[in-house]
């Protein structure tokens, strides 16, 4: 079996905004994109993942991980969704190396 | 005086009312450090469950309704909305800690409306068997919307003269569909239309009438939980968002209360739909409003805007409003 | 001529029933864009609450029913199901642009029973007085296990000839435990095993019996949404599957409205028992036979075969075949 | 013997009462590997909803009560507590196979109270018509708190003395807090604080009474579940839990309907009181319970205590033990 | 304190297999696995992460992230994984290195 | 775009000491953290992702991951996480090498 290198964005941030990250994912080419629900604390805020009624629940985080084979795409996107919402939704993003199996579904 | 005296012993009683002291009750408990919690999809299904119940009814009575004599009204909710939005404004530009972006949101949220406050002044009505038009929940949307609309377009175009927004063009009907297709508008709006075009009384009857009332008392226990809840962040931002949300109610249900007297004597509107005009007026959008500004307004600090709506603002308007403008309206009709 | 107007009118008049306007107004408010959703916790409540109250009702009535009347109703139910699953199958492998694989599927799931459309047709009969066994429920499972084990059956021969899959030991048994085990059928069986061995009376006139209704106007909502949500994924396959979907409800309901009418003759089946082993027919599963057939029929595309049934199959079934079955009963009876 | 008859006949008619069918139905259907579920959020909500009915309905006719009368009881529900952990601790201290820590968590657990086990005693009496003081819902933290503070502090007193654990300062009122902060007690200390100090007559009828037996049999059908689903778990450890969770509630209920009946005879406790005394000692902990002994004596194992608890104990409480105190009482009193 | 090198195989594919891959994880003799829910958009379809009431709620992903301390077991998992449901069901896999500090629990 | 190397800190463990692990985090210094609600197998027990009403849901699984700068503090998190809760509790913690884009934001 041979694997193969590539690369795993992972954006942490605002569900209220996942719609436009991941229409930014779409539109640099990434195959696919992968959603987990979050919570947690960073510079702005505490997210609870607790499932008490939060009267705004749009406003608790997701996780976007996101498979790229060139590390070029996976730069594109971390920098178009830096850009484009980290000044005013918290959010981070960050790059893992990753072996896949099959190239040609990436 | 004697206007105070009864003012105070109808608060007192209104302290009494469950609907208060399931809200009074859910601030204790979380003050408590209590772990109770209720479901997000039970918050959820009780909000949907609500605004059906307002709809529907309102849609089965709007059949033999006048429905010119909501004219004035809806104009004078219209007015509303933006008079609240534009005085907010001003307010908070006196203010130099205040940022303004998060004077505009701030003074949108209190403009737009609450549906849980609404459903609480309704079923204080009812318990002070004072009637109103069958078409009053349908004044909702005519005071809600322009609102939302008007802070986030004032609050674009500042941030555009501020060249802080390179390309943002302002799409006024882009923001009333975000309003329309929000989870609160949509149901209400579903429900009127339900309640005119079929034939509904009989679920009505045997499930969205007799629930509504236990299912606010469940929704004032989560709205009471989120008020203490989000103290901690509205202690972060200035204090004038609280100074703003402990007045703000008062004034603008006055405005409102003054506007309804208007249509009282004008168009003979009925003097609950004045007290849930004023309540209207009164509350602050706890459910679709903070998405829409969020979106809207960016960069404004949602702290500030949510934390003086559900800490501050909520409370006053259901503990202080609801009682003040029954009373009134029982003095002055 | 005279029938099709008496049709027409009813069919008028059931727009105004709640129950297809909820539906209906699910599928607007979702074509709008509406962010309205029903959590999902809810939504399985619903149906076990639906599936309780249809299964105690009828364990209850069965005590003193005569359960030798019930075999030829089971027998034509079943062959109801094995007739339309067959039917189907020939149908789709005369249409060349359908995968093999997902006609088997398709055809399986609309020989299944929904027990959403079930409980809708229901309260139709009972707005319209028309009474029914108590053990017309049972029917259920006669109809859904046989349909979903010969679709997955035929489909494994089929799938074993073509030499696709090497070990694929078909285990009828299995495939029956796991329709049993599913969701729908252990409410519907749990519920009239309580109705005929406990004495629920009480639970069931204070809650499972009210709040029937209402809980059925809010799955109708969903079920509404969820049409509309998954038109897309219709489109992306052969057009066929939508005309399937829309001309299947009719003739398999017409099929159970014939072997039920036979029935009448026979042993004196009820107008109501047929009308709803028509609607049986007419239904097809929206929630155990899709999860069943995925693992019964891997190499099914489920979007054909959901897409079919949620988008067509369902509201055809609805609001066309519930109306129809009740005038066609009324006129025949 | 005649008691006998009588009691094995009420045992078999309480076979069909539907709070035990439900029981058994859902340790039946989990058996049969269903995989029909109750989501959580419904599982949270329903067990609010009934600790806020027993809560409000006890505040409501509290506020007429001679509160003397309950010194007494309150005591003897103490004294149940401390007596079940005390005798557990010794029990388990003679089987060398149990850890020490297990047992003493384990004997905190049955000490505490189940809010479902009591909420279907409820049900019990009111069927037969046996009334009670309003005021004995509120002798559950009587007997619950003091039962999970003396487990967690001999617990950690012995762990100190192992030299297990180094800087464990005791602080008894954590212990006390954590237990009120619970979600059960907060739900049915609040329940009484709203029925005492507000008037909430009309939403009580309309909403959390006509909802308590339905709501409870749907709670019933998820104990049932549990008990199944954590069978395999108590298998994992020692039997001696099975025995001692089999024989317990019976032992600890004999216990409390003893005390009961002294307190009978000097202040008049009522029969509905001693059966409700002696089902609060038999019930053990589900909601609350756990975490708190999870937190307070770590080392021990859940599976152990939980799983007895849970698989044994409640279907015991639920089934032997509600039956048994209220045949006792007809015959006694 | 000493680290120790270990592979995390990621799984992401319908819940209506999660049974049968674990069934595959534990036949390769696997110690554990930790599942989360998602939801995502690949090749084949999107999935919602939302909980707006899926009618075949079955049908949304789940991530499974299985550590081992050997190439060969998480290859071997990758492997039966792939071969046995991802032409019928949806579904991606990938490698990651990551760093154990008991390298007897794995 | 310049990357810098830093490290996520993985811990599986019981919702139950949630709050105690995130205490544990602040005191050591991170920046910030993300919980994501998880289910899974390990030595010690078999935890449901699925939402069935659990009558101990406190009891379920999270995963915490952690993004730090330097591996001392990530070694200090993984170190004290196991010593205070390791033995009386459910738990894995393990390190991935990651890349990140703002190196001040952690
Ligand atoms: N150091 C960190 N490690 C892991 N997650 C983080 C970290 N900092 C922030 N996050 C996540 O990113 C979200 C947004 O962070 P922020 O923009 O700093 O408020 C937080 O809610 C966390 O979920
Ligand atoms: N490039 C990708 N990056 C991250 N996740 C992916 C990617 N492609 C697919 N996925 C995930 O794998 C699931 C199945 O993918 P597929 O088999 O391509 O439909 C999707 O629903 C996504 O959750
Ligand atoms: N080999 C493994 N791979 C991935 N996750 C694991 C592994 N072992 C344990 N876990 C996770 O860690 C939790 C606690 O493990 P344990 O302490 O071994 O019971 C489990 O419930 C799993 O979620
Ligand atoms: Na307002
Ligand atoms: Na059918
Ligand atoms: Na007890």
């Amino acid at each position: 079996m041979t694997l193969h290198i590539a690369e795993k964005v992972v954006i942490v941030t605002e569900k209220i905004i996942a719609k436009g990250v991941c229409k930014i994912i779409d539109e640099c080419g990434a195959t696919g994109y992968t959603i987990i629900p979050a919570g947690g604390k960073g510079s702005r805020n505490i997210r609870s993942t607790t499932d008490r009624a939060s009267v705004v629940d749009d406003f608790s985080n997701i996780q976007i991980e996101i498979i790229v084979k060139n590390t070029e795409m996976a730069e594109a996107i971390m920098d178009k969704v830096r850009a484009r919402y980290f000044k005013n939704y918290s959010g981070i993003t960050y790059l893992e190396d990753i072996k896949i199996l099959r190239p040609e579904k990436f | 005086m004697d206007f105070l005296i009864d003012f105070l012993s109808r608060l007192v009683s209104q302290f009494q009312s469950p609907t208060l002291g399931f809200l009074i009750g859910g601030m204790l408990i979380a003050a408590c450090g209590s772990r109770l919690t209720i479901p997000d999809a039970i918050y959820k299904f009780i909000v949907f469950m609500l605004l059906m119940k307002i709809g529907i009814n309102g849609g089965m009575e709007i059949r033999d309704a006048n429905l010119v004599e909501m004219l004035l009204p809806a104009l004078f909710s219209m007015l509303t909305g933006i008079v609240i939005v534009l005085l907010g404004i001003f307010v908070f530009s006196l203010i130099p800690s205040v940022k303004r972006e998060d004077g505009y949101a701030t003074a949108g949220l209190f403009g737009a409306v609450s549906a849980s406050t609404f459903a609480a002044a309704m079923v204080a009505l009812d318990e002070e068997s004072i009637s109103f038009e069958a078409w009053v929940p349908a004044l909702y949307p005519f005071m809600d919307i322009p609102a939302l609309v008007l802070a986030i377009v004032l609050a674009s175009i500042y941030m555009k003269k501020q060249n802080q927004d390179e390309q943002n063009d302002i799409d006024v009907w882009a923001i009333v569909k975000d309003s329309l297709q929000g989870s609160a508008l949509s149901a209400l709006l579903l429900g009127l239309a339900l309640g005119l075009l079929t034939i509904p009384d009989r679920v009505f009857e045997s499930f969205y009438e007799p629930l509504f009332r236990g299912f606010l008392s469940v929704l004032m226990l989560i709205m009471g939980m989120e008020a203490y809840a989000r103290i901690n962040e509205l202690r972060r931002v200035a204090h004038w968002y609280a100074v703003y949300a402990f007045v703000g109610p008062i004034v603008h249900g006055l405005i409102a209360f003054g506007l309804g007297y208007i249509a009282h004597i004008l168009v003979d509107f009925s003097p609950g739909g004045v007290v849930l005009l004023a309540v209207m007026a009164a509350s602050s959008s706890d459910i679709s409003g903070p998405p829409t500004l969020r979106s809207g307004i960016p960069s404004a600090n949602p702290s500030a805007y949510i934390g003086a709506s559900t800490s501050v603002g909520t409370p006053v308007a259901i503990a202080i409003c609801i009682p003040l403008f029954i009373v009134l309206a029982q003095a002055v009709f």
